[in-house]
């Protein structure tokens, strides 16, 4: 890596505006660290409960955020949003196609058991086998395979020229399960009943479905630098605003990530807000190959008219920015300053311009047909964006409905063409990228043979561009190659950027600590940090 | 001459007659009268919600969130900049229709099964009673979230769903009102005299039935409009932008938090009204038929 | 000696709808000690009013004016707590129906012991000896047993004993009997008559008998007062048979002459009508009627056992029986309302043994026999008009033009005797005898071949009773229309028929000629029949031992 | 007159304790026959719907052929409709309602720590809605005009409030302005769950406890005004006596049946309520599950409800059977 991040550490006066956090947020990707220990520690899941914590199917916020205090990966994703060594404590990359993991030595599991190769090798090759079902399809694709290369080191073979796999080791892609335990649990390992067994920081203790996970300090946790100084840490899964705003209000629990925007005025006496980096982002994707959202003059006067400042005040009172290009800026972890500029070149406007937009609608010939938007029922926020959305296209001319799907739909969104029939955009909280690597928005959406690239967007000029950039381990040439196959990509119209916002974290006034953000609390022991103020 | 089919042709049955009762409710008692103003005013509101709304409901102005009560939205506006007022008065369309459709779908079901089942007795009316005790094995919400769980959200399901639910209760209660008139000899005069069993049902029993099932209705309304709005609070009903009064409460519900509490209220306290009010026209109307028929 | 009840220019008034109607208007009558005053009138002319007043058991909001004094006391004057002495020690009612007036969930010896331990401070098991000796004294067989059971295990005439039983447990001084027997069959009725007056007697209670039925006042009774719309009438009672004596031939084989009680329409309409065979006397005509073997089980109770008879066009069969017998079950079998569980039943000929086959045959069996109900109350459709009743029938049988169906509507009132307005009212608004003239309009409309009357003059004011019979007559005369009528009122079943069968428990007992049998009856159910009858000299007795 | 019909005839044959009996084995067979159908609909209603389970199953990601089919296998997606039911079926009898097919748990597993919670809040439900509406409903029935008219306006109002929105003010008055009762939670330990399930409970309760109300009041006015009441009065019974012995235990009959009926239907009130106020009982789970598409929790928890409201109501017909002397009674 290299390069500086975007964000400023001094917690002076209230920072000027920026195109990349609000006015008036200090943006602080930790917190004043924890000085005493804790008893215990009450946690929210704002996104509800884990469905599984096996790696193999926590691709997901709530998984991800137990899963990295109680599972070590090789890598981890520190608070600046940087790759930082895990249970590997150095990796090189001797060929373009290889990359080479040194497994620490002297790591045991919870049971006592020391944590071998054969464990590495066992917990990544998981991902390989079809059987096992794993959420990351995607990203095994590109794997070739995961072998032992000496007593302490892990060979991962990529199929091509390929940096960003690597990255995904700080995932559940390089989390690390003992081996003997997860045979003996066969299928129900990862469930309540079946339990976990790894290395990280806080051990399972108990999951009692629909109510809580208990995890305790492990006491011989590896990292030094990392030892946990809350014994209990329970996770509860409120994700009704009011209630968990209450519960936080009352102090009944102590804090969570993901804080309800409309609850943090009711929050003040009780504790305090940080606000940190982001790779989270809100877009309007366009997910239908055909029809008028697949019609460019129609995205580009829809991305006009959109009122992304007001959004950004009202629906998320102040508390986010217009994104100018669907990339989340935070993700500018390394050559900054040139993705930066070409950032704010892009030229997207932050408020509506009617006029052009109704000019642009003309020119596709006032089209009459209606579109939908596809939004996760009980996202309110989604449901709010939507409905604004809504409106600035019928200023337009535009037909906009709003379809609130239940969850289990929209997830299928992604994969099912039958899903999607009827469904012309989708908009939500999940088209964040797990890592602070501009590169993953063109993985994800912007290559013409990605799973996620469902409105067939294909440039054969950005495919090849796409994978120069990811064979290219040197980070400014990467971030010139990424930047051309972004401009690319983004010239006619294609995902419309709508917000980005920093990640809200709430600790009440016994705790203090937690680094807070985005995909660090999916990707780093988190929690080890926490303790009493 | 008017041919056979003619002249046994349905009539509204007892349309007259309950709207005459309603009417006397109404006169003689001012809490009936207050209501039933209310209601139509509702309905009124309802029908004319373009005529009388200021704004569009689903109109967003995000410059103007959360604005306290003016001449230009006389109840604010929600988080959207929408005016509550208009979102209220649409949203009484949105809430109201799907208790009528549960109370027509119930009427509909019910009362045939109920009637069908009391004439014809024996095997019929045991078959159509194992069906109405199967049905009366689903509690109206649960039913309705089955339906949602396997036709999706949105209004329809959950309407039909709480119809369906409803129909037992409404069926039993027909079925044995119209078995005790059935026993009564002005039914059997008119077999005796060589009616026809459509018309007596139609023109004889029915008619006597139909001030509890008028009454027996209204207070489901009632119900269904509390069941419906639960089903939108739970996020399985009507979607937004819908202007749904349930829903408007649970959208509004966060709000409160940051201290702007006028799209739950109010809202809710229109549904807590209108609730009332047809629970009292309904209770009233119950009593009213008791008084009315003759003492036997 | 003064009087131990006096009442004294007693007015009740009640709250209505619109300001206040008085029920009691000017009711004066007093009771001396030991003796027995009978109060008569029509229904609805407050006599239970009086009683509920003398207990000062009126409904809520009443208005009471005037004097009631019980030993010299002024009952209205009592406080509360010599209100409950009062009731508790000196007077007990026997209330109108017992049925409703015990607690259907509490056991007999509860009700029976409730006043004794609750009012008398009585201990529980005292209590129970002393009910079950009463009970033994009323007449109620294995009284230990009654004691146990629940009200609804008992028939009607138990209960009013256990009634009575209830109101002499605490001893009062006056006892107030409201139709203590309307709900019992004649013959049950004039046990528990027998049993109440001897009671009576060996206890010298006063007694306030309230009852519609002259006969049986005058036969209890020393003295008899005759109320009338909430007023006592200073009138001498008449005796209903007197009436019917008077007003009408006592055979009616003789054709009533007038040729005013059989309407022009019937005799016109019957000869238009050419599904109906024409009314000649020639000899050898097929029955109208034919029952042979009828059964009918309810749920192992075996209510019509073997029942056969005939009816012979322009005949009229009547049936007696006490109540429960099996009278109400036969009609409603022979007009196709219930179908029999064995046996057979013929109208003009056509086997009824299946439900009729579509519209057509509907309306021939409607043709060939209707039916008039003994309960009057719900005998109209609720809702109906009473010319749109009428109207109903002739336009499903005879599709006249309006202005013809108009012309019979208005022939049909006239002839029971209706008044022209009724035809707009609705069954609420006519009086229970209004109603029974509406439903035999109705049935007379269809001009059936074959009419069944249950009861169907029970309800009417002897008057009217006598107008309608003359009426049935006439038709009968005119028409050749056969009759099955049903009655417990051998008065009128002398007037109407040429024969009777007698009904006990679902099977005939006697059958023959009305004359013989009311005056020389063979069987001893038949004689025990006609002794419960209430008559003038009529005195009530217990069945033979 | 009128009156002079065969009721009061001759005696009735009287009822055999065994008749009781017979009622009570064939409301039961009814109440079997019932459950097995219902079991079926759900089966099948959740069978027939559009959305495949397998959706929810990959949280949005490709999966496999491999996978697909052995995910498949075990939910027995593969096998034809009937035999789907019946293995169901015959696993429910052995205490099996299958796997969750986004935990991947056993549905009982799943379900076990939840029922709790929903069982406490549903007794302690009907515990308010019987108490306290017989109680308002003696109280409103026995008084005079004011006391009368007041409880009927308030039961009228509680009758119009929708659970969600009692929940609003509960919350925000009694738990977070006045601190009395814990914003969140279901608690641990007895006393602890009561506290915390306290107002959840009354808004469970309310409209409900407004029904009974109305029900006993009518019930009560009917006895008050019952001719064999007024046969107690007569006697010199105080009124006191009068409403304890014959006014209440009269009234009680209709009054245990809508009780009964009404608590059964509290199973479905618990969906709004645990939502409302986040408890993790089963009938949030439900309303869950339904979004996430997880048929097998949502046919276990379905069946769960169905069952307890059967079973309450068959409870209810015996106990009115056993309750009534009368016996009078034809559904
Ligand atoms: N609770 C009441 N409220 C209002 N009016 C009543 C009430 N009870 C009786 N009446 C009216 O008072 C009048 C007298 O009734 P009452 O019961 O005394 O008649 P009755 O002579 O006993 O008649 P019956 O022979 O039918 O028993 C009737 O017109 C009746 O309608
Ligand atoms: N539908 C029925 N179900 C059961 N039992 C019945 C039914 N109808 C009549 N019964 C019984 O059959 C017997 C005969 O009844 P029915 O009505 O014919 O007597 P009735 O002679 O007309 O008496 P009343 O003079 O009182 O009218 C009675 O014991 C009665 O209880
Ligand atoms: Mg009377
Ligand atoms: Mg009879």
């Amino acid at each position: 890596g290299g390069g500086s991040s975007s964000t400023s550490t001094s917690s002076s006066s209230s920072p000027a505006a920026s195109p990349f956090h609000p006015a008036g947020v200090n943006v602080t990707p930790t917190t004043p660290p924890a000085s005493s220990t804790v008893a215990q520690v009450v946690w929210d899941e704002p996104y509800g409960e884990p469905a599984s914590l096996d790696p193999l199917k926590s691709y997901a916020l709530p998984e991800n955020t137990v899963l990295s205090n109680a599972c070590d990966a090789l890598l981890r994703t520190g608070p600046d949003l940087k790759l930082q060594p895990g249970l590997a404590s150095s990796w090189t990359h001797p060929t373009p196609t290889t990359w080479v993991f040194k497994i620490r030595p002297g790591v045991r599991f919870w049971d006592g058991h020391p944590l071998t190769v054969g464990d590495v090798l066992y917990s990544l090759n998981r991902h390989l086998n079809p059987k096992l079902g794993t959420f990351y399809t995607a990203w095994v694709a590109d794997i070739k395979s995961i072998a032992q290369s000496g007593p302490s080191e892990v060979t991962l073979t990529t199929k091509v020229p390929d940096v960003i796999v690597a990255q995904m080791m700080a995932s559940g892609l390089g989390t690390v399960i003992e081996k003997a335990y997860a045979e003996a649990k066969g299928a129900a390992y990862g469930t309540a009943s079946g339990g976990i067994m790894c290395s990280g920081p806080f051990q399972f203790k108990s999951w009692q479905t629909g109510s809580q996970i208990t995890l305790t300090r492990n006491p011989g946790y590896w990292d030094p630098s990392l030892q946990p100084k809350v014994q209990t840490l329970i996770f509860k899964f409120i994700t009704d605003a009011t209630t968990l705003t209450n519960a936080l209000a009352a102090g009944a629990i102590d804090g969570t990530y993901e804080v309800p925007i409309q609850g943090i005025a009711r929050l003040g006496g009780a504790g305090k807000m940080y606000y940190g980096l982001s790779t989270n982002q809100g877009i309007l994707q366009p997910i239908q190959k055909t029809g008028l959202s697949a019609n460019a003059k129609v995205r580009e006067a829809l991305s006009m008219v959109i009122d992304r400042t007001g959004i950004a005040h009202t629906v998320f009172q102040g508390l986010a920015v217009p994104e100018l290009a669907a990339v989340p800026p935070d993700s500018f972890s390394y050559a900054t300053q040139r993705y930066q500029q070409w950032y704010l070149g892009v030229g997207t406007p932050t408020t509506p311009n009617v006029a052009a937009a109704r000019k642009l609608v003309e020119e596709a010939g006032n089209p009459k047909s209606a579109m939908t938007i596809g939004i996760q029922q009980g996202d309110s926020q989604s449901a709010a964006v939507a409905t604004a959305i809504q409106s600035a296209a019928k200023s337009i001319g535009l037909n906009m409905q709003v379809k609130a799907l239940p969850t289990a739909q929209y997830v299928e969104l992604i994969f099912s063409e039958k899903a999607r029939a009827g469904i012309d955009w989708t908009t939500g909280n999940n088209n964040y990228i797990d890592q602070a690597e501009p590169l993953q928005v063109l993985y994800y959406w912007g290559r013409s043979n990605s799973p996620y690239n469902l409105d067939g967007f294909a440039e054969k000029e950005v495919d090849s561009l796409f994978a120069q950039a990811r064979a290219q381990a040197e980070p400014e040439q990467r971030a010139a190659l990424a930047v051309r196959a972004l401009q690319l990509w983004v010239k006619p119209v294609n995902n419309i950027p709508l917000y980005i916002y920093p990640e809200r974290l709430f600790m009440n006034k016994r705790i203090t600590g937690a680094p807070s953000s985005f995909s660090t609390f999916l990707y780093y022991p988190w929690a080890a940090e926490l303790g009493g103020t | 001459m008017t041919p056979p089919q003619m002249r046994f042709a349905p009539r509204l049955p007892g349309a007259a007659a309950s709207s005459r009762a309603l009417l006397r409710v109404v006169r003689r008692d001012r809490l009936a009268a207050v209501c039933m103003t209310l209601l139509a005013l509702v309905v009124l509101v309802a029908v004319f919600a373009p005529l009388i709304a200021p704004h569009s409901p689903t109109e967003v102005n995000l410059s103007s969130a959360y604005l306290g009560p003016s001449l230009e939205h006389p109840l604010g506006t929600d988080a959207s900049g929408r005016d509550i007022l208009s979102r209220v008065i649409f949203g009484a369309r949105a809430s109201l229709l799907g208790p009528l459709g549960v109370i027509a779908l119930a009427l509909a079901l019910g009362v045939s099964i109920a009637l069908v089942a009391a004439w014809f007795g024996g095997w019929v009316d045991t078959g159509l009673s194992a069906v109405i005790d199967v049905l009366f094995a689903f509690p109206g919400l649960l039913l309705a979230i089955i339906a949602v769980a396997v036709f999706g959200v949105g209004l329809t399901a959950p309407m039909l769903a709480i119809g369906i639910a409803y129909t037992p209760i409404m069926a039993r209660i027909v079925r044995s009102s119209a078995l005790r008139e059935r026993a009564l000899p002005y039914i059997a005069a008119t077999t005796v005299l060589g009616l026809p069993a459509r018309r007596i049902l139609w023109r004889h029993l029915l008619p006597n039935v139909w001030p509890l099932i008028v009454a027996q209705s209204t207070v489901m309304f009632g119900y269904a409009t509390i069941d419906l709005a639960a089903i939108s609070f739970l996020g399985l009903g009507q979607q937004p932008p819908s202007s749904d009064w349930g829903l408007m409460v649970a959208e509004g519900r966060p709000a409160i938090l940051a201290g702007h509490s006028a799209e739950a209220l109010y809202p809710g306290i229109v549904l807590v009204l209108v609730v009332l009010c047809v629970m009292v026209l309904g209770r009233r109307l119950g009593d009213r038929d008791d008084r009315q028929l003759p003492r036997r | 000696m003064s009087a131990l009840l006096e009442l004294e220019h007693l007015r009740v008034t009640l709250p209505a709808e619109e300001g206040a109607t008085a029920v009691l208007r000017d009711v004066s009558l007093q009771v001396g000690a030991g003796e027995a005053v009978g109060l008569v009138g029509a229904s609805g002319s407050g006599k239970t009013m009086t009683a509920r007043a003398v207990v000062r058991l009126l409904p809520p909001g009443a208005q009471v004016g005037g004097s009631i004094r019980f030993a010299g006391r002024s009952v209205l004057d009592l406080d509360r707590e010599q209100l409950l002495r009062y009731r508790a020690d000196d007077v007990a009612m026997v209330f109108q129906d017992p049925r409703s007036h015990i607690n259907p969930v509490r056991r007999i010896g509860d009700f029976l012991t409730e006043a004794l331990v609750l009012t008398q401070g009585m201990r529980r098991t005292a209590a129970l000896a002393k009910v079950t000796r009463l009970l033994g004294e009323t007449g109620v067989e294995e009284p230990e047993r009654r004691l146990r059971q629940y009200p609804h295990e008992l028939s009607g005439g138990q209960l009013q004993r256990v009634m009575i039983a209830a109101a002499l447990a605490c001893e009062p001084r006056l006892l107030i009997a409201d139709e203590p027997t309307t709900a019992l069959d004649v013959t049950t009725q004039s046990e528990v008559m027998a049993m109440l007056d001897e009671v009576r007697h060996a206890r010298g209670l006063a007694l306030l008998f309230i009852t519609h039925d002259l006969d049986l006042a005058a036969a209890v009774c020393e003295r008899t007062v005759v109320m009338r719309a909430g007023a006592i009438v200073d009138e001498q009672p008449v005796a209903r048979a007197d009436l019917l004596q008077q007003t009408a031939p006592a055979s009616s084989t003789s054709a009533p002459a007038s040729s005013t009680s059989a309407p022009a329409f019937f005799t016109s309409a019957r000869a238009s009508s050419t599904s109906a065979p024409a009314c000649s006397t020639s000899a050898p005509e097929p029955a109208v009627l034919e029952v042979s073997g009828l059964c009918m089980v309810f749920a192992g109770l075996l209510a019509v056992d073997d029942v056969s008879f005939a009816v012979a066009p322009g005949a009229s069969l009547a049936i007696v029986g006490e109540s429960g017998s099996g009278k109400t079950t036969i009609a409603r079998m022979i007009v196709g309302l219930q179908a029999p569980s064995a046996g057979a039943i013929a109208v003009l000929g056509h086997l009824r043994s299946r439900p009729p086959r579509g519209a057509r045959e509907r309306r021939t069996r409607g043709r060939e026999a209707q039916i008039v109900f003994q309960d009057n109350y719900s005998s109209l459709d609720p809702r109906q008009r009473v010319g749109d009743a009428l109207g109903e029938a002739l336009d499903l049988h005879f599709r006249p033009t309006a202005e013809e169906r108009r012309r019979r509507v208005a022939e049909l009132l006239d002839s029971v005797g209706l008044k022209q307005e009724h035809a707009r009212a609705l069954p609420r608004a006519l009086s229970g005898g209004e109603r029974q003239r509406a439903a035999l309009a109705r049935a007379l409309a269809v001009q059936p071949r074959l009419l069944v009357l249950d009861e169907a003059v029970s309800s009417l004011d002897v008057a009217t009773q006598a107008q309608i019979l003359d009426l049935l007559a006439g038709i009968r005369v005119a028409t050749g229309t056969s009759y099955v009528f049903i009655s417990h009122d051998l008065a009128v079943v002398r007037r109407v028929s040429d024969e009777v069968i007698v009904l006990r428990r679902g099977r005939i007992v006697e059958r023959g000629a009305t004359q013989q049998i009311l005056t020389s009856p063979a069987d001893p159910y038949t004689r025990l029949l006609l002794d419960s009858v209430p008559r003038p000299g009529w005195k009530p007795r217990r069945r033979a031992q | 007159m009128g009156r002079a019909s065969g009721e009061g005839g001759g005696a009735r044959p009287t009822p055999l304790r065994s008749g009781v009996w017979a009622g009570v084995l064939r409301r039961l067979l009814r109440t079997l026959a019932t459950l097995l159908v219902s079991s079926f609909l759900i089966f099948a209603a959740l069978y027939l719907s559009p959305g495949s389970p397998l959706g929810f199953l990959t949280h949005g990601h490709s999966l496999s052929p491999e996978a697909v089919h052995s995910i498949e296998a075990q939910y027995h997606l593969n096998k034809p409709f009937f035999e789907r039911y019946w293995l169901w079926l015959t696993g429910l009898l052995q205490g099996d309602l299958g796997r969750s097919t986004i935990t991947r748990e056993p549905v009982t597993t799943l379900l076990s720590p939840r029922i709790g919670v929903t069982f406490t809040l549903v007794a302690m439900g009907a515990f308010l809605i019987v108490v306290g509406g017989i109680l308002l409903g003696v109280l409103a029935g026995v008084s005079g005009r004011r006391i009368d008219a007041g409880v009927l306006a308030a039961v009228t109002v509680g009758m119009a409030i929708p659970s969600f929105v009692t929940a609003t003010i509960l919350i925000n008055y009694l738990a977070l302005k006045l601190g009395w009762f814990p914003v969140y939670g279901a608690g641990s330990g007895f006393a602890d769950r009561l506290w915390h399930l306290t107002l959840p409970a009354i808004s469970l309760a309310l409209g409900l406890i407004a029904y009974v109300a109305l029900i006993t009041r009518a019930a009560v006015r009917v006895e008050m005004g019952s001719e064999h009441s007024d046969t107690a009065r007569g006697r010199g019974l105080r009124e006191r006596l009068v409403i304890r012995r014959h006014v209440v235990r009269n009234a009680l009959i209709p009054v245990v049946t809508v009780s009964g009926i009404t608590v059964a239907s509290l199973v479905a009130g618990v969906a709004v309520v645990e939502t409302a106020y986040e408890l993790p009982g089963i009938g949030a789970y439900l309303v869950q599950s339904v979004t996430n598409n997880d048929f097998p929790v949502v046919q276990g928890i379905c069946l769960i409800l169905v069952v307890v409201y059967v079973v309450v109501n068959a409870v209810v017909d015996v106990l009115y059977l056993l309750l009534d002397p009368r016996l009078r009674r034809s559904r």
